[in-house]
């Protein structure tokens, strides 16, 4: 079930280098969406919509957060969308990710501009979760506070060292896994971190779930375009990411 | 009396708007937003003899006002569609157009002789697709395989059949008189236009396949101009299709000719 | 050094983007905007042996992400090109390519043999205008047909020949074929898509001739891709339009195989 | 010799149902800018700019005044720009009125959205010009009283009666004929209208310049898309809306 309409901007600002936080008043969406699901955006101009993971819900104000990165012409016309202004917006869509019952533990991995939809299922978690988030350089650093008040632990890289510890989130993901193993790994980011976290996941016997990204169309099953491969008892067949995914069980996806 | 209930070669629709095959899957993903019953019928997504995977991603481009697609054609098998499809579909009160595409011309009747038995209404013939034995070219560009891959199917069904035209030919009214000449009772037209786009970031095509199908308003104004060529040129009904977003696009293309619209859903 | 510059079969243009005959007159109406002598070249508009009139109004209609035209070749004539814009366009530091039109196989060569002596650097030949002695079927649309004008006029010229091809066919790679077997020492395309808009007030076609060529960033993806198969079958430099709009467009067409652009100003 | 530039927007107002008044601040084309010339003005997601008359000019506030009337979809667009927007505009363009020397008299003929461009040119002409308009009611009368702050004299007509007097402006400039000859009659409006008007301008032996419409592309004059049917010494030839008019001497025009 997902719904669309033209929802009112509460707020919106830049948070990082081309990097944007808004938040639409959506409440019959607020009330519906699940951690990990996306939202399908409509840039004036644009044939396709963009599709956006859903970083943050509040049932209570009837709201979704959304953060995006402006990545083309089409993302830098919705960041132009000012508080106060109409977006359209269709969501929730797509699989979330899979919560565990209190007092389960949780790590999450982000990636660049596959973090956001962390925010989301790390809340989940409380101080349960680990958040391990990493990035570029300083510059593009996003969402730490964030974490920090959904109360969960956060390691922060950077691949130059110019925020938190120097390195890749798989190496930082090694160093807890030698300390302790939580029930859950959920991952969002390259594809390459992807296979490297399912990689170790796999190693460490821990069952992970991964959200992928793929060039959308209608984002709700129709039209086939956003293809994965992913297998299921030794068979290969394509999935698609808006409807059966963004979020996948790590072994199910086939990394070329 | 419903005013805008229309006769398409033996079949009626309760309205003259038809989503377009690929566009709206099987109907299940857009239930909620148009209950089916309320559409003039539903041209479900193109099916196939055997299942197929489709073709790898990317498998979409973005281009003003449209896009392009290179699906391949992704489908359960046309024993799927009549087992899985078909007893969810019969209950939706709309009208059923198969799409049907095979690579050979044995293969094309074949399908079309397996639904026989089945509630579809109407058979659409997609001739874009390739023919594997003329060497890839598609069966749509060619006025003569065009012809025999129509007689084919025609004389393997007693349902009426409508042949979907490809516009990525030098003369679209040569091929419609040939498919007319051979047995179809309708044709629908235009299937996507050919195109590319390239990533100048890496220099490479966006689609993994290289080339995909244009549509969108961007194809609007040739599938005008294509419908009203061949609604001159032959005297079964047309079905315009072909970047009609608006319904101000569904009145003008049936003013161009076309007794019925497939049109393509925003959401 | 200028790293811009590039040698178009064996004409050297100080960079490789062009305004596409058509959309920039003989230059006059622009020059306040675009020095012609920032130019890489210019394209002048569609020349006959005679003046004509051209088509009545209205002649363009606009489509999504583009527009509709059909001037129909309304020009002054070659000789009041030689005697009127030619001295004008020899004092712009550009160089200048003809675009040449004519109805029949002989009509064109006789234009071309009229261009000799002047300072004209490149022709390109126009072969998407109907060939009255093939009953109005553009010259474009035939292997056998275009490239027998294509020899006519390699033979009338001592300057390079560039012949410009039409969308509007199965295989546009035959033409081009075809046309390099007959001499052309380049081609240019794409030429616009035949289409066609409806007013639905009044249920006529906006166009007084019913039908125009579409261009615009609509036509681009099918440009790039005509373009890709086109460099990839023929030996000759290849010269990109279609919808050509930014400087990214001009990237993505030339990565797709061209040599140089032939691009839309849009004001 | 014409200008383009984004500018920016310093009024703007509905001022009958569907007419909206906007005033551009642009010096550098005020500065230029003769009676009846054009502006072409872009609308954010269509290919075409929209062609529109030049009501009146400021050169000492440096603005132009546009009077246009929403006819779709892309006019409707440009409606929609507020008060101190940005509008992509290029002007002046096209050939204006002749201009008499001070103390000739004129009348000007504006018929339903074919009214604004007579504010400038009977402007020139103060209490000298009798302006004659026509529209189809009252709900869509606009500018009497820019024309009567011009010092015009002024006729108004409706078809139906509802403001003025019930008629067309042909039988208002019949009758204002039979009383005195003006040096010069100026007429923008619907081609029958025009027609009539180049005739009764005919048969009174008065000079006489019509401001025509045409669907139009470029607007400079490459791309010879706003074809209208013209005579000169016998010979008919075609000419162009936005270069060789908007205006031409009525005599110079076929009516079909």
């Amino acid at each position: 079930m997902y719904k669309q309409g033209k929802f009112i901007i509460a707020e919106k600002k830049a948070i990082a280098k081309g990097i944007f936080d808004m938040t639409v008043l959506c409440p019959e969406i607020a009330a519906i969406t699940q951690p990990g699901q996306f939202a399908q955006v409509a840039a004036e101009g644009f044939f396709l919509r963009r599709p956006i993971s859903i970083c943050e819900v509040d049932k209570n104000k009837g709201t979704i957060r959304l953060v995006f990165e402006v990545r083309g012409h089409g993302t830098d016309k919705i960041s132009q969308l000012a508080k106060g202004a109409l977006v359209d917006v269709i969501a929730p869509l797509g699989k979330g990710f899979t919560v565990l019952e209190k007092g389960k533990k949780a790590i999450c991995i982000g990636g660049g501009i596959g973090t956001p939809p962390m925010v989301e299922i790390a809340k989940q978690y409380g101080e349960n979760a680990t958040v391990i988030s990493g990035f570029r350089n300083a510059s593009v650093v996003i969402l730490q506070d964030d974490f920090k008040s959904n109360g969960n632990r956060t390691i922060l890289c950077t691949d130059d060292g110019t925020a938190g510890i120097k390195g890749f989130v798989t190496d930082a993901l090694a160093g807890e896994l030698a300390k302790e193993k939580p029930d859950i790994i959920y991952a969002c980011g390259p594809m390459m971190m992807l296979k490297n976290v399912t990689r170790i996941a796999a190693e460490n016997g821990i069952y992970c779930e991964v959200s992928l990204e793929q060039r959308m169309a209608c984002g709700v099953g129709a039209c086939l375009v956003c293809v994965c491969r992913t297998v299921k008892n030794g068979e290969e067949f394509n999935s698609h990411v808006c409807k059966d995914g963004p979020v996948f069980d790590s072994k199910e996806v086939v990394f070329e | 009396m419903n005013r805008l209930s229309i006769d398409f070669c033996g079949v009626n629709f309760k309205n003259p708007v038809i989503p377009a095959s690929g566009t709206f899957g099987y109907g299940r993903e857009y239930e909620q937003f148009y209950p089916l019953s309320r559409l003039g019928g539903i041209s479900v997504k193109g099916t196939t003899l055997n299942r197929r995977e489709g073709n790898p991603g990317p498998r979409v481009a973005e281009t003003p006002s449209g896009m392009l697609n290179s699906v391949g054609l992704q489908n359960g098998g046309v024993k799927k569609f009549l087992e899985y499809e078909m007893p969810n579909l019969v209950t939706k009160g709309t009208r059923i157009i198969a799409n049907i595409a095979g690579a050979t011309v044995e293969e094309c009747a074949e399908l079309a002789s397996m639904l026989e038995g089945s509630a579809v209404d109407l058979i659409e013939l997609n001739i874009s697709c390739p023919n594997v034995k003329a060497g890839g070219a598609a069966f749509g560009t060619d006025c003569t395989i065009a012809g025999q891959v129509t007689r084919a199917v025609k004389d393997a069904t007693s349902k009426p059949l409508m042949v979907k035209l490809s516009p990525n030919v030098t003369s679209i009214t040569d091929i419609a008189k040939s498919v007319e000449a051979n047995g179809a009772d309708a044709v629908s037209l235009i299937n996507t236009l050919l195109g590319m786009r390239i990533d100048i970031k890496t220099g490479r095509p966006i689609l993994k396949n290289n080339v995909g199908g244009l549509s969108g308003p961007a194809v609007f104004p040739v599938a005008v101009r294509m419908v009203w060529q061949v609604s001159n040129a032959v005297n079964i009904p047309v079905m315009g299709m072909g970047g009609v977003a608006t319904w101000e696009d569904a009145v003008e293309i049936m003013m161009a000719g076309a007794s019925a619209v497939q049109d393509h859903r925003r959401t």
